[in-house]
């Protein structure tokens, strides 16, 4: 399956993109999962997305756990936890 | 419900008369302005870059209004987000809450800002005299958040 | 600060502008607006007279706002109350707070208005189809000033 | 003493005086005595500042309990709870 994932703000500027096309194989459903396929790129990847760091998640624009659902076509936003107002 | 992210000022005054306005029921406007601070964190601030998920926010902040709007009785509401580049003394943001009666207004009002802080899509980029540095967000954001859940 | 009783009618943008106009510390400017409403407790309101203890009602009103700088990181605190004539959509009183941060804008803003509406020396006497009567205090504004104390 | 005793909202309409010169005995230093003489006078007055009656009292513009000492030359204020805001 195909998402589309786009980064935000530090995360968008450490990780050098703003947005991208990933294939998952079919049958990954989880945010979980598509980390653990970012991670895997090693470098600034396995940095940034480490289990210990503090990001967030939404899918299809709605803020979403790790155990989130994701299906193909979805949209998947990783960023660092929020500060407007 | 007015929802509005916007690059450009606005005028709070303007927005709360409007809120208001032709509603007789209206007992209680309780508002809140947020402004960019000279200095943060020990730095002074020349200015700062407010980035946001276009496709996300409105649907956020909507979302928060609406979360409010079940939990008390309110009768309008106005949220107004600035994005793009601030400086000193510039509004960010307007939560204005329209109710019969002043409780509601300003617990619903508070509300509406906690969660916007830990919930809807916007990031802080500041300017200082020592370089560019993305806003942290601060514990006690969610500690705030966290208190109208228990 | 800046405390005023006065039967105009004043602008409350304005004021809030007024109030974190030229300190780029203020980030945070919590306000209320109370407004006449035109029904209450079961009767329709036609018109509000206002009276208040002219000797006192200033004194007051800046013993709580003193009381609330004790308790808060405030900056600056403007109070208007009007007393006379009021119709339905008028506004009746203005709170506004300017901080640092948020949490200490909004509690000191109710704070405020919750010792207002128990320890200042403002009277409402209503003008309805049923005839002419004095607002009784409920029960809930006594309420709610007590859990400052808690 | 002399005291200066004011009545506002319903209070001032029911017994029909704004503002009166009230003379105690010397001696007499507690806002629940001037409340016991102007209670002696009987009709509408006992009434209305009768011991379970809802009113509150000042002292030279300050909110006051009943005990609250006045001295000759104080401005004492008797009203309702008060309704702004």
């Amino acid at each position: 399956m195909k998402l589309k994932v786009l980064y935000f703000a530090r995360l968008r500027e450490r990780l050098g993109v703003a947005e991208e096309t990933v294939e998952l194989p079919d049958g990954m459903g989880m945010v979980a999962m598509l980390l653990d396929v970012l991670r895997a790129r090693g470098g600034v990847w396995a940095e940034e997305l480490a289990a210990g760091k503090n990001f967030r998640a939404a899918v299809n624009q709605d803020m979403a756990g790790m155990e989130a659902p994701i299906e193909d076509g979805d949209e998947v936003a990783i960023f660092p936890p929020v500060t407007g107002g | 419900m007015k929802i509005l992210v916007d690059d450009k000022d606005f005028d709070a005054g303007a927005e709360i008369t409007a809120l208001r306005a032709g509603n007789p029921q209206v007992g209680a406007v309780a508002s809140f302005v947020g402004l960019v601070r000279d200095s943060n964190a020990g730095s002074n601030v020349d200015s700062m870059t407010l980035e946001h998920y276009p496709a996300m926010t409105q649907r956020a902040l909507g979302a928060i209004v609406a979360k409010a709007g079940q939990r008390w009785a309110l009768l309008d509401v106005t949220v107004i987000h600035r994005v793009g580049e601030l400086h000193p003394g510039d509004q960010i943001v307007l939560v204005a809450v329209a109710s019969s009666h002043r409780a509601d207004a300003f617990a619903a009002c508070e509300f509406i800002m906690d969660y916007l802080k830990t919930q809807a899509p916007f990031w802080k980029k500041e300017q200082t005299p020592e370089g560019p540095r993305w806003v942290e967000q601060r514990a006690t954001d969610e500690q705030a958040a966290a208190r109208w859940t228990e």
